[in-house]
């Protein structure tokens, strides 16, 4: 079970968390229908380190990006994503 | 012997305020207005008849009358009831933070996790949103539909502590 | 006298094994105990059913193994030797038939030169039938002890811990670090698995004892440290998590406050691993026997134990530590008949001890044991290659030292070789762990090369894997060592490998012509001492981990005592039958309720999410696949929402409360689906809109009004005129404000009333008492299902089921042409316009009742075509309809199928048609 | 010539009772190796990437079924070390689409054949593949899925209460229960197998036939000629290839990564368990509508569990607690007599879910570059199939027509097989 630093709550336990996509399948809104069907359905899916959206579904609710090495499991970076909001 | 109670509170109008743009100004027409900051992340302000625990980055769930909060808002925010759906629990006790280790992952006995201090978790499947009122009283929030098992889970884990 | 002895005072615990009783004294294992009392036949091994005795005095205890306890509380397959006798313990043999002494199963062995490793593989064949006749015979006599057949009386807890040093061991070392950094501040846990605190010293009490140890204890405690004994670290996860089994009572005890035993989750800042090292067997033949045993547990039998486990004694070792076994044995008294030290050049250790006058013979390796299932009568070996013999009641074996360096490797850690001490040895940990004491610095050992008859040279004890097996994996070309440990199931018995992988590995790099490290070495996992279920499940077992979610007006329900129903994790009210009315009868007249009258049921679990701000309209169009923006305020429409890929995965109803502010409900079972779905959009995909969506599903408790009196109902409920259909107005029921919206899932004019769940109940019961007053009554599910089915209104998990877009669904027509809305871009593929798409259809039974989920076909032995998703009767007039999913069923109506079901033995004849099978002109709305 | 040759002089040898026997008196010495450990040679027809079961199932049917030979499987550790080895071993084809369960059977009705086909017992034992239900609404979906496979020509039996109660009398069967129990669906046909022995037997099969098995041999790229494949580059060196089939499971995206293709697949950790042997007590394999866990008992008496994948991508082999704890405390909630028996091993899988649910069986963009993968946590039951009809695509460059349904393209063209319709999100599956 990872230990994963939320932006707004600090290290947490992985169970807090949910992992709902990455970063390289979202698809625009915008986006024309073959572009759109290349991304939702195709992943890099590295056997290394890839930015991955998670969110603190049962902690703060927010979204966020982390990047995470799918091997080792360490996680080097973890970025804030959604509204402007205050410290 | 354990020492924490475990009460349910009477139901109260809980809303929930989100604000999505501008905050910097919302939140001086806040102080403005009450007399204190709107809490940062992870903390609560007020007094028990009305207080404000911020849990996510950017709602505040209000414990008391809103009445004012719509025109600090303006077109910045909004608030919603959601009162209906939340049980308020109140840990009494010492063993508060040992009670909420048990089924837990968040480190509630963490003497940093004091007084005015908010969290939300997962306590034995179910989410929980904790606030600390004072060294001896944590309040919890916690969804209607499972408030009766998390109640009888605090109620049976509360005599084994010890052991 | 041969065999062990033991002092008879100090024995005041009662306690049974197969059915008599003995007595042992405080502190005992069942082990200690049974010595103590003169036992050594304790159980027989898994394959051949070999007797087998005691080995060790720890948790690698490969042979004596027991079921302890009774009834709920019975654990088959404990380790004798690690296991405290408790007053009343019931212990019992197990794999055997009828008892210990005489097992029939041990026919097996006689006939193992024909059942060598993976025999299995190459026999028993024809067809599967078959096997499982050979199947039948071999289960049977595999498998250890007897599963309880009954539940577990006690619980279990999982708690969360988190410090800034975890120590796993409590030997001098890891007592050591943990007083220290308890003195220096820190947050600390120290765990043992035994239920003393010192290990070796235990053991060896040298200028350490066990006083020192409970000082240590005292500074730590003192320090506000943990110490949790009985407590054994079983897993190493992410992040310096590590998970710890607390026995809080003996196996089998019966818990004085019902709780039996604790998982820990222990996230450490540090964690600093003491956990010792584990004595080898050697290999030779018939080492397998009761009365071989490893050379500390001897001395651990003896100095902790008080138990002298034999009389005349070989000892046979590679090592300087057996010479202290040979010295705690002749301070017992007890005759020394030789120390075999494998060792060609004597180490200074054993120098001093043959000055003693001590029997050492040096490069003297045992090669046979003598003996029977009683115990073991004397020993074949070889000195300076000349074989000679003694007799001895108990032969005490060292063949090195394993360091537990499980949790390191779990953890992520490499090893690396020590040659002196023919060890694998923590390299460079990946997390934040170190290796401290025995498991670190493992002692110098001799290399051997065993002598014996391979065949009978036991490595693996309890699966009776020999050297033989190695050698023949090996021939047969299993030579990767995973292949060979599941070829010859190495290390896979309950032991778990800890006694017999090294001699294996040894063997297995003896074949290759290369060195240990090279054949490489297999992976340990979690956990490293088996774990109870009952503990891995925790609370959660009664419940599997997820709770019922209990409904706002349970009580109201309850006290009516209707049918439930569970849906995901609700219960709900299928129906509330009357007197002797069977579900079906009160469906039904619930139904005619509505269709005639007036009916009411809850509708809180629907997902609701309320929506406001300035962008609110623009947000709803994103994540709707309909028209949001043109609805006036106080008005409703219904609405569905599409997957990326452009298939339906939810509908509801969406209404403009306010200027900015509108309400958007979802089907119950797609709620939390759908409340990570408008968050995702809102949070990640569309940050700048000015919008708040809240999910309000447990806040507002819903109350359906349906029927042709529901108008009537609701004009006395709020005291002025109910709403037009597809409209909304708030308004006051029983003082109580509400939210009343004229929605209708049934075909009738009907409301949905909308209220603080807290204030629920009073409004309900306003509700009944004006429903009633109508001759109306509750209705449930089932009545609700007849009607939308009637009406032919979609169901999420039926119609709309994940697989079909909105053309098969007809909802096309209700696409927003503006487009913008997830799933537009999906919608462009091609395949979803293509022919042979599954498409909603009606179904009119012509003959029979039309059986839901059946497969519609053309004719006796057709392939299907399509099934049905819904199936009821039509409420008033009678008669079977259902809906369903057909291949280009829009383009079939009028067509004749048959619906069968061959598992129920089901069919009937039906008509396609179109899916709306009430009030096509929707005239039921207007008043 | 010299192949012909080589296969004479290393005829296996035969497996049975009496050779035991034989062995019994000469200690077992006269086993040849159950297949070689050749080197690479410069050139193969065909080389499949990966020696799992698929792998080698490929292989064993393309020498048998097309008669091909110069064939070699490349696997970067020991063969069966991946999924083959690390799943629950349940074997059925009880699945509601009807493109599933047609390419299932077909696998099932290989793998009652199979021991003899492969003169290796691989212990496959039809004990019954159980689904509970636990609702009215359960019963009906699972006479669906009933329905629809007995349409199909497929065994499926709808068991009331009282039956499952008699086949299976640990169950809880109270009303009280968390999850009642009001009957079930059983594919009697259905069972488990003994997991390494079926890539050990297709291997040695194969090995017979004269197909190079090289282990220890990690692929690290590919050799192209303009757009199409037409060797690997490898740890042992560079190897010419007429056609390459990846069949990778896990790591299918990264290899297909080494030819610049991204595909619909996402690799997640399957974790499973096992606890301390008792003696019979669970009778088929019991799975439930309403749960994602697995009970089966092995021949050695291990209680196998099974339960959700950890649902987010690893390729760690090694599974987060919690989730094997939720899979226990479900199995405890359906058979409470299990509480006292001990977890004594764990093991994960890489497992290659791809984003509707079902494999990926045909060509891919790249010319002579075929992909074999995508099976989610369910191919361990499909590997006869998934050999079969693998060969049949490799050796005729052209889908059989059970695979043909599971291409690649039909995710982007809208032709998703979706047993569960839960959509292309690997995380919500």
């Amino acid at each position: 079970m990872m230990q994963i630093t939320c932006p707004h709550c600090g290290p947490r336990a992985q169970s807090e968390f949910v992992y709902e996509r990455t970063v390289d399948s979202v698809v625009a809104l915008d986006a024309p229908s073959t572009q759109a069907m290349a991304t939702l359905f195709t992943r890099t899916n590295p056997r290394g380190p890839d930015d991955e959206i998670w969110r603190h579904t049962y902690g703060c609710r927010a979204w966020m990006v982390v990047t995470r090495h799918r091997v080792t499991h360490e996680i080097t970076a973890v970025r804030a994503v959604g509204p402007e909001a205050l410290p | 012997m354990t020492d924490v109670t475990i009460t349910q509170l009477p139901a109260a109008p809980i809303h929930a305020v989100e604000i999505w743009s501008n905050p910097a100004d919302v939140a001086r027409r806040f102080e403005a207005v009450k007399g204190f900051a709107l809490p940062a992340m992870g903390r609560g302000a007020g007094t028990d008849q009305f207080s404000l625990i911020r849990f996510e980055p950017t709602v505040w769930l209000v414990d008391g009358d809103v009445a004012q909060l719509g025109d600090i808002l303006g077109d910045d925010g909004a608030v919603t009831a959601i009162g209906g759906g939340l049980v308020r629990f109140r840990l009494t006790g010492t063993d508060w933070r040992a009670l909420l280790m048990e089924g837990g992952v968040f480190n509630a006995e963490d003497p940093a996790f004091g007084p005015g201090c908010s969290a939300a978790t997962v306590i034995d499947h179910v989410n929980v949103r904790l606030y600390v009122r004072s060294f001896y009283v944590c309040d919890a929030y916690v969804p209607l539909s499972f408030s009766a098992a998390l109640l009888h889970f605090w109620q049976e884990a509360a005599t084994t502590l010890a052991a | 006298m041969t065999g062990p002895t033991r002092a008879k005072d100090g024995a005041t615990i009662n306690f049974t094994f197969d059915g008599k009783a003995y007595r042992a004294r405080p502190g005992d294992t069942l082990a200690a105990a049974l010595l103590a009392n003169g036992i050594t036949l304790v159980g027989r091994s898994f394959k051949y059913h070999r007797p087998r005795g005691i080995m060790t005095a720890g948790v690698e205890e490969p042979n004596a193994l027991v079921t302890v306890g009774v009834g709920g509380r019975s654990e088959p397959n404990t380790r004798a030797t690690d296991v405290f006798v408790y007053e009343g313990m019931v212990a019992r043999s197990q794999n055997r038939w009828p008892n210990l002494r005489f097992d029939l199963g041990s026919v097996i062995g006689l006939f193992s030169a024909a059942l060598p490793a993976g025999f299995y593989y190459k026999t028993f064949f024809g067809s599967a039938k078959r096997w499982m006749i050979y199947e039948y015979f071999i289960r049977k006599a595999a498998g250890l002890g007897n599963a309880p057949t009954k539940a577990d009386p006690d619980r279990y807890s999982h708690r969360a811990a988190f410090c800034d040093v975890l120590v796993v061991g409590a030997g001098p070392a890891g007592l050591q670090a943990a007083a220290d950094a308890a003195d220096a501040g820190k947050r600390v846990i120290l765990v043992e698995q035994d239920a003393v605190l010192g290990a070796s010293l235990i053991r060896d009490p040298q200028d350490l004892d066990a006083a020192w140890a409970d000082a240590m204890a005292d500074r730590i405690r003192k320090a506000g440290g943990r110490i949790l004994t009985r407590t054994t670290a079983a897993g190493y996860w992410e992040h310096d998590l590590v998970t710890l089994t607390q026995l809080l009572v003996e196996p089998g005890q019966v818990p004085s406050n019902g709780l039996a035993q604790r998982l820990w989750r222990v996230r450490a800042g540090q964690v600093i691993l003491a956990t010792g090292s584990l004595e080898r067997p050697m290999a030779f033949a018939h080492n397998d026997r009761p009365g071989v045993m490893l050379s500390q547990a001897v001395r651990t039998y003896i100095r902790r134990f008080g138990v002298v486990p034999g009389q005349r004694v070989v000892i046979a070792t590679n090592n300087d530590d057996a010479y202290q076994t040979a010295a705690a044995l002749t301070a017992a008294g007890v005759e020394i008949v030789a120390l075999l030290d494998a060792r060609t050049t004597a180490s200074s250790v054993a120098e001093a001890a043959r000055a003693t006058g001590l029997p050492v013979f040096f490069n003297a390796l045992p090669k046979s044991a003598k003996g029977g299932r009683s115990g073991v009568t004397g020993l074949e070996g070889v000195v300076d290659g000349v074989p000679q013999s003694w007799s001895a009641d108990l032969i005490a074996v060292s063949g090195g030292f394993t360091p537990v360096v499980h949790l390191h490797q779990q953890a992520g850690g490499t090893l690396s070789w020590n040659e002196a001490a023919q060890a694998f040895v923590p390299d460079v940990a990946r997390q934040n762990v170190t290796t401290i004491g025995g498991a670190a610095n493992p002692i110098a050992v001799g290399v051997i090369r065993p002598v014996s008859k391979p065949k009978k040279s036991f490595i693996d004890f309890q699966n009776d894997v020999t050297l033989a097996d190695v050698d023949l994996a090996w021939a047969e070309g299993y030579r990767s060592v995973e292949h060979l440990k599941r070829y010859t199931t190495l290390g896979m018995a309950t032991d778990q490998g800890k006694l017999g992988n090294m001699a294996a590995l040894g063997r297995l790099a003896e074949q290759q012509g290369v060195s240990i490290p090279e054949a490489g070495l297999t992976t340990f996992r979690p956990p490293y001492t088996p774990v109870a279920m009952g503990t891995l499940a925790g609370p959660g077992a009664p419940h599997g981990g997820a709770h019922v979610r209990r409904l706002a007006l349970y009580d109201v329900h309850a006290a009516k005592n209707p049918i439930w129903q569970p849906l995901g994790y609700w219960f709900r009210p299928r129906a509330y039958p009357q007197g002797a009315e069977t579900l079906a009868q009160a469906a039904l007249r619930e139904a005619r309720a509505v269709r005639t009258g007036v009916g009411m049921t809850d509708v809180s679990t629907l997902a609701k999410f309320e929506v406001s701000g300035p962008d609110a309209a623009a947000f709803l169009e994103i994540i709707c696949a309909t028209s949001v923006a043109k609805l006036a305020v106080g008005r409703g429409r219904y609405t569905f929402m599409l997957r990326e890929d452009g298939l339906a995965f939810d509908d509801g109803t969406v209404w403009r409360l306010a200027e900015n502010r509108y309400l958007l409900t979802s089907s119950t079972g797609g709620a939390d689906r759908m409340a990570t779905h408008i968050s995702y959009v809102r949070q990640y995909l569309c940050p700048h809109l000015r919008v708040s969506a809240v999910n309000v599903q447990e806040h507002y408790a819903g109350i359906a009004i349906a029927g042709p009196k529901a108008k009537a109902v609701l004009d006395g409920l709020i005291q002025a005129e109910a709403p037009r259909h597809m409209s909304a107005i708030p308004a006051t029921i029983a003082g109580v404000a509400v939210q009343v919206l004229a929605a209708s899932y049934s075909g009738e004019r009907a409301f949905e009333v909308y209220v603080a769940a807290s204030e629920a109940a009073a409004v309900w019961q306003a509700c009944e008492a004006a429903v009633t007053a109508q001759g109306g009554c509750l209705y449930g599910l089932e009545a609700m299902e007849f009607l939308r089915i009637e009406k032919g209104h979609l169901v999420v998990g039926g119609e709309i089921d994940g697989r079909l877009s909105p053309y098969d669904l007809a909802l096309d027509k209700m696409l927003n042409k503006a487009g913008g809305f997830i799933g537009a871009a999906g919608l462009e593929r091609p395949a979803l316009h293509e022919k042979g798409r599954r498409q909603l259809v009606g179904l009119e039974a012509i003959k029979g009742d039309i059986p839901e989920g059946a497969m519609l076909i053309a004719g006796p032995g057709g392939t299907p075509q399509g099934h049905v998703s819904a199936a009821a009767f039509r409420v008033v007039e009678g008669g079977s309809i259902a809906l369903g999913q057909l291949i280009d069923g829009f383009d079939r109506h009028g067509e004749e199928l048959i619906a069968a079901s061959p598992t129920r033995g089901q069919e009937a004849r039906v008509r396609v048609v179109h899916p709306h099978f009430y009030d096509t002109a929707g005239d039921r709305y207007r008043d | 010539m010299a192949r012909k040759a080589w296969v004479d002089a290393h005829r296996m040898s035969r497996y049975s009772a009496l050779s035991l026997l034989r062995g019994a008196f000469n200690g077992q010495s006269h086993w040849k190796p159950a297949w070689r450990h050749p080197d690479p040679k410069p050139h193969y027809d065909i080389i499949i990437i990966g020696g799992g079961g698929h792998g080698l199932a490929t292989a064993y049917y393309l020498a048998k079924v097309h008669g091909l030979t110069n064939i070699a499987v490349l696997e970067k550790g020991w063969i069966g070390g991946g999924n083959t080895g690390r799943n629950t071993t349940i074997v059925r084809s009880n699945y509601r689409q009807e493109a599933l369960h047609n390419l299932f059977e077909f696998g099932l009705k290989l793998w009652h054949g199979l021991s003899d086909d492969l003169n290796y017992n691989v212990m496959f034992s039809p004990r019954g593949a159980l689904t509970l239900g636990h609702s009215d609404a359960d019963m009906v979906t699972l006479a669906q899925r009933g329905d629809a496979m007995r349409c199909d020509g497929i065994d499926a039996e709808l068991l009331t209460r009282d039956q499952v109660a008699k086949l299976e009398p640990l169950l809880d069967m109270s009303r009280t229960a968390r999850f009642p129990i009001e009957g079930g669906l059983i594919q009697r046909r259905g069972g488990s197998a003994r997991h390494d022995a079926v890539a050990w037997g297709y291997a040695r099969g194969a090995d017979s036939m004269g197909v190079d098995i090289i282990q220890k041999c990690e692929v690290t790229g590919f050799v192209r000629d303009g757009d199409a494949v037409v060797g690997v580059e490898t740890t042992r060196g560079r190897i010419g290839a007429g056609r390459v089939g990846i069949c990778v499971a896990g790591h299918s995206g990264h290899v297909a990564g080494l030819a610049g293709l991204k595909l619909p697949i996402e690799s997640q950790t399957l974790q499973a368990m096992v606890t301390e042997g008792v003696k019979p007590m669970i009778n088929t394999v019991i799975m439930t509508q309403a749960l994602h866990c697995y009970i089966s008992q092995s021949d050695k008496g291990g209680i196998v569990f099974g339960g959700d994948p950890d649902n987010w991508p690893s390729y760690a082999q090694r599974g987060h607690p919690m989730i094997m704890e939720n899979a226990v405390a479900q199995g405890l909630a359906l058979v409470p007599a299990l509480s006292r028996l001990r977890m004594l091993r764990t093991w994960s899988g890489v497992t290659d879910m791809s984003f509707d649910g079902s494999p990926i069986i045909g060509e891919t963009p790249v010319p002579n570059l075929y992909l074999n993968g995508g099976w989610c946590y369910g191919g361990f039951k499909a590997t006869p199939a998934s050999g079969w009809t693998y060969a049949h695509t490799l050796a005729t460059g052209k889908p059989h027509p059970l695979n043909a349904p599971f291409s690649l393209d039909r995710f982007e063209r809208g032709a998703t097989i979706d047993e569960t319709g839960s959509g292309p999100m690997p995380s919500s599956r």
